[in-house]
């Protein structure tokens, strides 16, 4: 008996897992949706608060509403499935201790190539920031501030929420001159521009590449050697949820292995509980998307910047946006 | 109730200004119940201004009016027992013919029915029956100025406004409504005010006439004081017909006036207060009073030549070069006797005055 | 009247206005044409299929959408009703209300609506209901939607009543109508055609609105643009694609069945 | 009567000046609540500091409108010079807005006077008929527009087929493509406030133009536009202010490559920057830039009315 | 060129049709390069669906109208060298006063200065310099009017439509304005296609006039011809006051027939061509060829007892009861000597005929 309110991505849960969840607790679950971390962080902070119970943030953003106080903590024992968290993801640097947030979905971000177009080597973060000819004004970039910046900074070799000065101007006049190659910032038809042929090389999630490859062989998501993004979607406990009781048991339903498979059946990404394997669909433990190749760099979280540092780095992308 | 309580309207010292262009000065009328009362005036004299703030649809700006007695500043133009026939018509757009005339019925609380009934009625009477289901576009000019007629008379209101109701009308269906809003306003006591700028229209209908020039009144009186005593030049040149002669008064003597007109010619006319001997003033002789002839007669004819014939049906208008004088226009009723003679053009003629013909003006 | 000698043709116009109409319809040809792809792919074509209705209607989210038409169709009705009537009162009030010192700013904060971003109306907007203790819900939607569709129910409504002259009041005031009759016989026909445009534009609005929306919703609240959205941002999705030709059908049909009725009343 | 005619006559009519404070109440009411007093929140907003990932912090400041109008370097620290970022954001979005205006009224216009010169029994079909489109949604009209104007989309497969062109022509991701997007999400805003207009246009005057050895082009520039200046300005105001604002069709037609007002005002709100402040004064700039192109428009129109 | 070349305007069987209603059924005019030509007619009879279809703004259904012997069907309205005087004026609202007379002279080539002059010399000559920078709005109806005609001369067209150009205007101005226009007229050769319901205007300044009713044209010819020798009673009764009598002929003898009216009386008059002994046909009189006496004159006269006079200035019209017959109306000119006697209401008197005055009308 009882509410639940969840506030979480769009097309991001299976609908019928919702109703596997209200029949086995009676709970009424309502879901409102967001389009992305910052708007969701937006709308909770001009008032949104107090409303839900649970969101699904990425990564950096649990580390910064955690820092923001938007967090409830749970307490030990309080979640019986605690246990099923996968040990990797048991103690991440963006919640250590695993305090507010259990794991929902984790993939990687980087860009996929139309190899149709193009035959030379792919996984090298060039294609995006120092393209050969060929190529130039036939790239879809993420319109999304942190994992453009974070591929940046991998491209060149620099830390995330970099400090030094010259290094930091290095990155600013490198992107300037990378956008002169680039077609376009598209996020919500990052699949699309690289289906429709519009262009060779995109950004992209790999959750996303996955389903290209689905309708079109020739897309193949690379994992450059400079490195990759990575990221993991959270279930966090809102502070003031007005249903934590529900919140809890959502989150022991979603540490069910059965459960979170399938939302990585749907989804198509990777989840973070042991014992889900008997669950999931074959193809997914083989999808290239998932398994990146030894050449491949190491995959990085988007580091979440002081406030100092984050001032540098928004005068960066609006100079590129100008 | 005071004591204008017998006025149907009574106009005291009203001013209207727009901006600072002054369109009506102090006028001051009493329009009496029951009366057929004339604004006559020429184009633009503040005519249809007068009209609209006894309507309501114009602030006064200096002074006041009253409708029966009652002051009337502050009511509303649909609480005031008056209609109007505006001279643009204003007619409904968007409503038939029969709905534009039943409209103030139905304001006036009759059903849609009797309204219709009515408004029928009233078509009849401006001859319109055939068009009841027409929308005023697909009317011509004068059956336009018909419906707003209809329009108007439809709710008997207590003063009817008319803003040259019939100039869009021919002659003979304006002589035929002429008639016919003369028996309406004496079958139903309806006081009227009426516009024209058709001096025989307002001679034959109106028991009296206000004559306004450039916001200003300048005679109020009967048809036959109008027109025969006019106050001032501007009213006798006004109404009706005449010829202003500038004239130089010689002599005064028993209650007459020797005038001298250029071209040495003398005419004698009945003396007026203060006129002496010496003064510049204008005589005022109407055309139909004049007469052609071979003979002259001392002190009452001038002599020229005949410069034009002009044919208007019912008369014949002669234009006479006076012998170093102005020119005169004389009016012959179109008869084949009568003791009139038509001169032809380049004859040589004298112009004959009839007793009392000529006027001396003040002003 | 021929075109020759007809004033008001211009030649040209025609065409402009198929013009218009092509570039109006072009992309929702291609929709209703991608409705009936078996793939669920907008460019590969292969094969006509009724799959997407079928998900639609029977599909997982059938009642999520269904829920989210109602939402959507009411709001946007009663919005445009009631901004439409308001708009109408001011557009009265400033035209034809004499001068006074509350025109301008009246004026002002009629058009203000357009003037802001949506975004920051948004924000704005979410932060006043929550400092006011408004409950988000369906009516938090409804309140704003009838804020922001003034402005674009007002400036046809205006524009009209500019061109219409104030003799046609007088005239029935002269005929004891009251000015509240005057204004409903007389100055409300004769705006229709304002009016009209004035609340298809403040419909449509409030049909298309999504940003105002996603702030101010309650969580679980949705309407037609939101409910959407999430599925377009990766693509648009052939059920969308299908709820979109539904109602391109659905707005057709009573459009059709208006005119007819329209048009059997002025036959009787 | 109260209120007293306009001064030098003219065509202000008050016939309503007894009611026109109850016919305002209903306006104020739900603007004033409801729009105005948001805004006012947001007008404080943007005097106060910011805080770190939205919000604000109580703490009156001007550093909003100094971030806007003064370039201290990369790192906040260089001397400060005039800021030409956000001139250039504004000074794009107006040119983009602008001509999506133009040619929303170049299309609309025409379109808008064809209605209204139907038989009054059609026109409101027609009415309908460029209005049908909006009820499908915005976003998806935009996906649409965008998949017909790709390099390999119809639209240049039809002009290819025909021979009109033999390179296809690149649309997508160029400002002409944000223009039709514009143009294509906001054309009932221009037609039906013109339309409203056109339909109360007295034609006898165009006769008289036509009489007068006007030709209909003329009669249209001189006498017809003029009379319906009222539903242009409408129309114009409609298309051109939400356009300035703007950011689906910029971002998905146009690449996103360039910001534009409305984009960098969404990305204080929603973006890692979450700059409350500084949103909220770039909102209030481009919100006075609006009210200030509307007075001097407003002061030109009544200057030309009192020079009567 | 054709046959017609020397016609400034030939209107060959022209039609119109609104829906199923016919304005116009085939009129054949032909009007002269250089006239003064006149359209008279009751309201709603076609007048100005006739300007207009010569204007270009109506199609004609069936039938052609040539310019100068050219067809001008499929000529627009802003190629025809015609301007016009609109009945509803459709001055340019925007525009002020001078910007609208200059209007149609910028249209035809002129600068903004050049136009602006001719247009102060056009508000000169209708006497409206003053109001230059007004807008027609803060006109008053006359002066709008008058607008409208300094508009349409400004451009100096070859042929002018004049709608009732002056009906909005008051006696004085008016008759100062047909002076003005005849002057205008003949001084530039422009042809006048002159539209009025003031009989005595169109007898006054037109060159040759038309009479149409119902659609249909009645008569055409010169102003002498229409009212001395009108063709059809619609003609006798339209133009001008008439005494149509019904009559039924006793004798045809000499060229003169003798009529027999009700009551009793007998007159004769001059026979016409179709009317035989036992018809039953109408004789028209008009009222100023009628004399009121004490004494009759066998075949000439109708006794009766005056019922009304009314007094219209120049004139004062008697209505008489015809004892057993008809009112009569007697028209005597307004002077004091003249063999026309005044009786009062109530007195028994004679009306007499003119020799002449009686015509006989088939139909
Ligand atoms: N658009 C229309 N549709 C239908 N009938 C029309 C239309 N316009 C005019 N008529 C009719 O055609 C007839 C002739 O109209 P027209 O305007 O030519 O009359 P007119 O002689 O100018 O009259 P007036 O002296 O009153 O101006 C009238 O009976 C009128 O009702
Ligand atoms: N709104 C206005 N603003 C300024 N002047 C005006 C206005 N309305 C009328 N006038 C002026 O006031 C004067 C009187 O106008 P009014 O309409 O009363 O004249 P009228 O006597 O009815 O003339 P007409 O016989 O031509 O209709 C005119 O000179 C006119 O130009
Ligand atoms: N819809 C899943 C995308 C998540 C990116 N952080
Ligand atoms: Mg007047
Ligand atoms: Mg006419």
């Amino acid at each position: 008996e009882g509410e639940l309110v969840i506030y979480h991505w769009f097309e991001y849960m299976p609908a019928e897992l919702l109703e596997k969840f209200e029949a086995e607790t009676g709970i009424k679950v309502t879901m409102d949706t967001y389009d992305s971390n910052e708007a969701m962080l937006a709308s909770l902070k001009a008032g949104g608060m107090g409303t839900y119970d649970v969101a699904v943030p990425g990564d950096y953003m649990v580390q910064i509403m955690a820092g923001e106080g938007l967090l409830d903590t749970i307490a030990d024992g309080e979640l019986t499935n605690k246990g099923n968290i996968a040990s990797a993801w048991a103690d991440p640097s963006f919640d250590p201790g695993r305090k507010h947030s259990i794991p929902y979905q984790w993939g990687s971000t980087s860009f996929s190539v139309n190899t149709e177009d193009y035959d030379g080597e792919i996984n090298t973060t060039d294609l995006l920031f120092n393209p050969p000819e060929e190529l130039s004004g036939k790239i879809n970039m993420l319109d999304s501030q942190g994992e453009v910046m974070a591929l940046a900074a991998l491209h060149m070799g620099f830390p995330q929420c970099d400090t030094d000065r010259d290094r930091l101007s290095a990155l600013n006049d490198m992107l300037q001159n990378a956008k002169t190659h680039w077609a376009s910032f598209n996020s919500d038809t990052a699949k699309e521009v690289l289906l429709s042929g519009d262009v060779s090389v995109g950004m992209i999630y790999d959750g996303f590449s996955a389903k290209a490859r689905e309708e079109r062989a020739s897309i193949t998501y690379a994992f450059p050697t400079q490195g990759y993004v990575v990221w993991m979607d959270n279930v966090v406990l809102l502070k003031d949820a007005p249903n934590r009781d529900s919140a809890i048991k959502f989150m022991d339903f979603l540490l069910e292995p059965e459960n979170i498979a399938a939302v990585s059946n749907y989804a198509r990404y990777g989840l973070g509980v042991t014992g889900a394997e008997e669950f999931l669909d074959p193809d997914l433990a083989t999808l290239p998307e998932a398994n990146p190749p030894e050449t491949a760099g190491a995959g990085a979280f988007i580091a979440v910047c002081d406030q100092a540092t984050q001032a540098v780095y928004d005068q960066i992308w609006t100079n590129l946006k100008n | 109730m005071n004591s204008s309580a017998e006025l149907a309207v009574d106009v005291r010292n009203a001013v209207k200004r727009y901006g600072d262009f002054t369109a009506l000065q102090q006028i001051s009328l009493g329009i009496r119940d029951n009366e057929f009362f004339t604004l006559l005036g020429p184009s633009g004299c503040g005519k249809t201004t007068l009209l609209r703030m006894i309507a309501g649809f114009e602030d006064v700006t200096e002074g006041g009016i009253f409708l029966f007695g009652d002051e009337i500043e502050n009511l509303p133009p649909h609480k005031r027992p008056v209609n109007t026939v505006f001279q643009n018509y204003a007619l409904f757009p968007h409503m038939s013919v029969l709905e534009n005339v039943g409209f103030g019925l139905e304001m006036k609380g009759s059903s849609r029915k009797e309204a219709a009934k009515r408004a029928g009625e009233m078509l009849e009477l401006v001859q319109l029956s055939q068009f009841a289901g027409r929308k005023p576009a697909q009317l011509s000019g004068g059956q336009q100025q018909r419906v707003a007629l209809a329009r108007a008379l439809a709710p008997s209101p207590k003063v009817l406004l008319l803003d040259e109701p019939l100039s869009a009308l021919d002659l003979k269906l304006r002589k035929a409504m002429q008639i016919e809003l003369k028996h309406i306003q004496r079958e139903t006591g309806i006081t009227f005010i009426f516009v024209t700028h058709d001096q025989e229209e307002a001679l034959t209908m109106s028991d009296r006439i206000a004559v306004m020039s450039a916001g200003e009144l300048q005679q109020l009186g009967d048809a036959r004081a109008i027109y025969e005593k006019p106050r001032n030049m501007f009213v006798a040149d006004f109404i009706g017909d005449t010829n202003l002669l500038e004239v130089s008064v010689d002599k005064v003597t028993n209650g007459r006036a020797e005038c001298r007109i250029s071209g040495d010619h003398a005419l004698s006319c009945d003396a007026v207060d203060g006129v002496d001997v010496g003064a510049r003033v204008h005589l005022s002789i109407r055309p139909e009073r004049l007469l052609l002839s071979d003979q002259g007669i001392e002190g009452s004819s001038l002599k020229g030549t005949v410069a034009e014939n002009i044919y208007i049906g019912t008369d014949i208008t002669t234009i006479m070069d006076v012998d170093g004088g102005p020119k005169i226009t004389v009016r012959t009723s179109n008869t084949e006797r009568g003791n009139k003679r038509i001169f032809e053009p380049g004859s040589r003629a004298y112009v004959n005055m009839e007793t009392g013909a000529a006027r001396l003006l003040v002003d | 009247m021929s075109a020759k000698t007809d004033v008001r043709t211009y030649t040209g116009f025609r065409f402009m206005t198929i013009l218009c109409l092509v570039v109006l319809y072009a992309p929702l040809i291609v929709v209703t044409v991608y409705s009936f792809n078996a793939s669920r792919s907008l460019t590969v074509w292969e094969g006509l299929s009724l799959r997407w209705y079928a998900e639609v209607f029977v599909g997982p989210e059938s009642a999520k959408f269904k829920q989210a038409a109602l939402n959507s169709f009411s709001i946007a009705l009663i919005a445009a009703t009631l901004a439409t009537a308001i708009a109408t009162a001011a557009a009265t009030a400033i035209v034809r209300g004499g001068k006074f010192r509350l025109r301008t700013p009246s004026l002002g904060l009629i058009t203000l609506p357009i003037m802001v971003p949506e975004i920051v109306l948004a924000v704005a907007t979410l932060i006043f209901f929550n400092s006011i203790g408004f409950t988000r819900g369906y009516m938090t939607i409804l309140v704003a939607h009838i804020a922001f569709c003034i402005p674009f129910a007002y400036l046809p409504i205006q524009a009209r009543m500019q061109g219409i002259e104030d003799t046609y009041e007088h005239a029935a005031m002269d005929l004891y109508a009251t000015r509240a009759q005057a204004f409903r016989r007389i100055l409300l026909p004769l705006m229709m055609p304002g009016i009209i445009s004035g609340f298809l534009l403040a419909f449509i609005v409030s049909l298309d609105d999504f940003i105002i929306t996603n702030f101010v919703k309650g969580a679980g609240v949705e309407t037609l643009p939101t409910a959407i959205f999430g599925s377009v941002k990766q693509g648009l999705k052939p059920n969308i694609m299908a709820i979109s030709t539904m109602l391109l059908g659905f707005s057709i049909v009573m459009v059709t069945l208006s005119y007819f009725v329209s048009k059997r009343n002025n036959t009787q | 009567m109260a209120g007293g005619a306009a001064p030098g006559g003219s065509t202000a009519s008050d016939t309503y000046a007894r009611a026109r404070h109850w016919l305002l109440m209903p306006s104020w009411a739900v603007l004033g609540v409801f729009v105005l007093a948001p805004v006012c929140v947001m007008v404080i907003y943007s005097f106060l500091t910011k805080e770190f990932r939205g919000g604000v912090i109580w703490d009156p400041t001007l550093a909003a409108y100094d971030q806007f109008f003064f370039d201290r370097g990369l790192f906040g620290d260089s001397e400060p010079k005039l800021q030409w970022t956000y001139i250039t954001i504004f000074w794009r979005s107006i040119w983009q807005a602008g001509l999506a205006t133009i040619l929303s009224l170049l299309i609309g216009f025409p379109t808008a006077y064809y209605i209204a010169t139907r038989p009054a029994k059609t026109r409101a079909l027609w009415v309908f008929l460029i209005t049908i489109p909006y009820w499908v949604n915005l976003l998806i009209r935009t996906v649409s527009m965008k998949f017909l104007l790709r390099d390999e989309g119809p639209l240049n497969d039809f002009l290819l087929n025909i021979g009109l062109i033999a390179e296809p022509l690149q649309i997508i991701n160029t400002n002409l493509a944000v223009q039709l997007g514009l143009f294509y999400s906001y054309l009932p805003f221009m037609v039906l406030p013109i339309y409203a207009a056109v339909e109360r246009y007295n034609f006898s005057m165009s006769e008289a133009a036509a009489d007068l050895y006007a030709t209909k082009w003329t009669t249209l520039r001189r006498i017809v536009l003029p009379a319906v200046r009222p539903g242009v300005i409408a129309g114009c105001i409609l298309v051109f202010v939400p356009s300035l604002g703007a950011f689906l069709a910029p971002d998905l037609l146009g690449g996103a490559k360039n910001f534009m007002i409305g984009s960098l005002i969404e990305e204080q709100f929603k973006g890692n920057a979450g700059n409350w402040p500084f949103g909220a004064a770039a909102s209030m700039i481009l919100l006075s830039m609006v009210l200030i192109l509307l007075m001097i428009f407003a002061h030109q129109q009544r200057r030309a009315e009192a020079s009567a």
